[in-house]
């Protein structure tokens, strides 16, 4: 592998990494607090997938970069700057209509991403996307189901992920993003070009919005940073939080 | 006492499955029913504390180990009020006694879990007490609440095997790990053994529960299993239980222990333990807040039924 | 010095450091958030106030432990069960009236302990407290004001702070609990026995409370634990914030 | 033109202070309350960005200076509302103008903190941009203004050395801090030098206010000046300024710098900045959840106020 392809490949594998660790951060607030004790357990058990997810990620993001960096390494001892997730899964929760359109615009991305990975000349990578790709298809299932549930249910329900949908569309575009980084892995059939996804992604929101009878926002100004690490002012708490132990007790094996 | 009671005896000792069609005294449903959504209600508030520490794990491993065990609560929650439906009365009105504080629950779960090592001490410990308390419920008279522990107790004894195993791992960690596991068993030590509740001799309806084969031990007996099982597993950790009365009875071959003080325990259950009021308010606000969404769905739910009605029409 | 003295006298000033550092972190998450501009100032002045004794107190607790602890080693490197604050701090903020119940039932401690501390006979601690008792004056009128202003104001605010003040009280017996410790201090004349405080902290209570129109809970339980290390399960997550920088860049100077 | 408007300029061109009472043009007191209150809104919402960091200052020290610091724009805003107050105009009405969003405040405070080192990035950059605007405000012609401006001048320059010197000690510090420093330092920079508005040929009404005194040098002068002041700070940090285009010019004595890419600013005066919708949100926050405090505050008031009565009557 080349240099510049290693690189991009550490890259990548940081980004789905930290995307799927930060937005199951996200998710695991919930526990406990969800609407109705079937939520509760649905929404936990997505984000043990995505923690799961963001296991195999990471690992081999250390792996590519073969500096002895583990999983726990690479989740526990970066600073903001050094995450590389997208901007959309670090908003906080608000209610639960914010937790599923987030999910779901997410998850309407994953799923197309996944499923073309899985064809990845990279075996490994293709071996994770095969892997996740199932539980992400039964996590876009559960997003779109309880979107269109709320869309098409009360007109509390509606207004509220609709403002949702509002709030958090400024933070889709950078799901497709392009850079050299990811020019390269194209190049190499490692990741497809992630405008590749747009239509796909596109389709299956225009699909699930009108059956859910919201609007679709105009695409406007979108918000970028995280994939080069510069992200909202959210994530600095959220990592304080997560990274508390192994960096009080550097240390220690747990 | 009428012939229906005399009947409904000879099969409890007969070690017939009573099922939910089955005659059965009203004294025995309303046991039950207690019983059982006590314990449902204890899976949910017991998600808390350890739900408190999700967040904070400290390896990605122990982070989903813990988010599935908080995951399977939720399921003994599910099974468990599924299992009380089949008495005659519903989830909503019994989350609803929950909620408004009609309801016990387990009152392990309103003491804090400060740090990491609480999440092993409550899979030792707690979950170690449940088990305990829950092994003899597989053989209760009630069939579907019989065969929910079956379930549950599997899963709780790796729950346990997996607070252990954590504990080991603090135990055999740095002096700051050692002393976190230490300090955990010293706060969780009492309560736990507080879990079998009050002495015999201070306990009620024991002897009709014992008849009817809802309750096969006493509480003293399952406590002292408790101790006798977890003693030399602390020895094993290289810790030491808060107790200085504690001692291998060499006559009995059983760990003699200190007096309980219930003053604390009696406080909690009174609603002054440390997180008494939080624990219910956080369910009180889940549900609350809940609410649109729950209207959300019913509301959907209606369309989509009338949509289809009017297709088929 | 003996040393169960030298040992009393260094769990005494990380007490007092501690409760004002925790308190002044509370009170600092107003900051930008409070009712009207004057009272956004006022909050973060008490605030200042409150970490600058935090800074005075435990300067002087590693002066006495000697063992080259400095204020910002104590205050950062340690985990939840060597803080010694008292609970009723550690509250988390709920509406603005909450906040003024918390000040002031532990300002109206404070200006008591204070005033007696600053004839100790530890010199040092006498000056710690001559200076920080002219600002705690400060603050218990502050806070009562406000208490006086919500209780006797709308029937609206007269509840939000009466169920404040329900709320809080079970966390009010720790700051007079007294151990050996504090009997060590007491008899050597370096600090009042905490008991001492208890009449004239009543007198304050009863007088404010009457003018605020509020009752006066029952002293049922006390909520005890933080003088032993025993927090609630908040400190933890205040503690990861507040630390969150010295921990994750330990070699650094700021 | 009348006789009045011709007495007003002769009064501006003698150097004359105008204060509250004195006759003054709609236009120039409507383009002084448009002034002060978007600068007072900008200290209000500028809390924010620095407040985010309160609770995560990595020394005690650093955590009293950026309280001390934040107090001190609170402050600043108090005195600025009380000087557009002069002008008629109550701070509820310009409060609710931010809240609603049709008044502006600075740009800058649009922008996230991410790091420790934005602390010291906004005081060195963002107070040094806003000293270079401010301090000939202080020979402002407008009485009450100028005499603000001269307390803020004071303490802004206060904050400015201190964001300077929290930025050595970055520099000064391990390869993580000095990185910390620059990536800082670049994303700050060019935000910086938009704070002085669009250049002089692009930009409205300079010309009047020139005339009025209100403004005193061009938009492109002062970010000149804040630019040559800037540049051999940063060397002085070892840090390198983001701009490829950035040197001396030997002829001129000042520094040549690259073209302002002014489509994100123009963005983010649209609303699209990565804070916008926070920021007032924050502030909105605070006013609705304040207003039974607020109505709690005017009722005692007003009990008082009938028992004083009562008393003296």
């Amino acid at each position: 592998m080349s240099n510049d392809t290693q690189q991009a490949l550490f890259g990548y594998a940081l980004r789905l990494g930290d995307t799927s660790l930060v937005l199951g951060h996200r998710l695991s607030e919930w526990c406990g607090h969800a609407p109705e004790l079937e939520e509760d357990i649905a929404l936990t058990n997505v984000a043990l997938d995505l923690v799961g997810h963001a296991r195999l990620w990471l690992a081999y993001a250390g792996e590519v970069e073969g500096k002895g960096r583990d999983e726990d390494r690479l989740a526990y001892r970066r600073d903001v700057f050094d995450y590389r997730n997208h901007l959309l899964v670090e908003q906080p929760n608000r209610d639960f209509g914010h937790t599923i359109v987030r999910q779901f615009l997410h998850d309407s991305w994953a799923v197309e991403l996944y499923d073309r990975l899985t064809a990845s000349t990279d075996a490994t990578l293709a071996g994770i996307a095969a892997k996740a790709v199932k539980e992400v298809r039964y996590h876009v299932r559960h997003s779109a189901d309880w979107l269109i549930r709320l869309g098409d249910g009360t007109a509390v329900s509606h207004a509220k992920v609709q403002d949702a949908l509002d709030r958090l569309w400024p933070y889709t575009g950078e799901m497709f993003e392009s850079d050299a980084a990811s020019a390269t892995l194209a190049a190499a059939g490692i990741a497809p070009d992630p405008l590749e996804l747009r239509a796909a992604w596109n389709a299956r929101i225009a699909e699930i919005l009108a059956e859910a009878t919201l609007s679709r926002p105009a695409d406007g100004w979108m918000q970028k940073g995280g994939l080069r690490g510069e992200h909202s002012e959210h994530l600095g708490f959220l990592l304080a939080e997560m990274q508390f132990l192994p960096r009080a007790y550097p240390d220690a094996t747990w | 006492v009428t012939q229906d009671d005399i009947r409904f005896q000879e099969r409890i000792d007969a070690e017939d499955k009573i099922e939910p069609r089955d005659w059965m005294p009203d004294g025995y449903r309303r046991t039950l029913v207690r019983q059982i959504a006590q314990h449902a209600h204890s899976e949910i508030v017991g998600m808390l504390p350890e739900g408190n520490w999700i967040t904070r794990a400290p390896s990605l491993r122990r982070k989903v180990a813990l988010l599935a065990k908080v995951q399977d609560e939720g399921g003994h929650g599910l099974y468990l009020y599924s299992a009380a439906e089949t008495l005659g009365v519903s989830r909503d009105e019994l989350v609803e006694q929950l909620l408004a504080g009609k309801a016990k629950y387990s009152s392990i779960f309103n003491y804090p879990t400060l740090t990491w090592a609480d999440i092993g001490a409550i899979g030792w410990l707690v979950d170690g007490a449940a088990i305990m308390n829950q092994v003899p419920l597989c053989r209760c008279s009630y069939g579907p609440y019989a065969r929910a522990m079956v379930r549950v107790c599997r899963e709780e004894s790796f729950h346990q095997r997996q607070g252990y195993e954590l504990m080991l791992a603090l135990a055999n960690g740095t002096a700051e790990q050692k002393r976190m596991a230490q300090d955990s068993l010293n706060r969780w030590w009492w309560p736990s053994l507080m879990m079998f509740g009050p002495s015999d001799d201070q306990s009620a309806h024991s002897a009709q529960n014992m008849a009817w084969k809802i309750k096969r031990f006493s509480n003293d007996d399952l406590r002292q299993r408790f101790v006798d099982a977890t003693v030399p597993q602390a020895e094993f950790l290289g810790l030491t239980i808060p107790d200085p009365d504690l001692r291998l009875n060499a006559e009995t071959g059983h760990y003699d222990f200190g007096a309980i003080d219930w003053t604390e325990f009696n406080e909690i259950l009174k609603g002054n333990g440390p997180c008494n009021r939080e624990r219910l308010e956080a369910r009180r606000k889940a549900w609350d807040e809940g609410a649109w969404v729950r209207e959300a769905a019913t509301a959907h739910a209606a369309k989509r039924a009338q949509r289809e009605m009017k297709k088929v029409g």
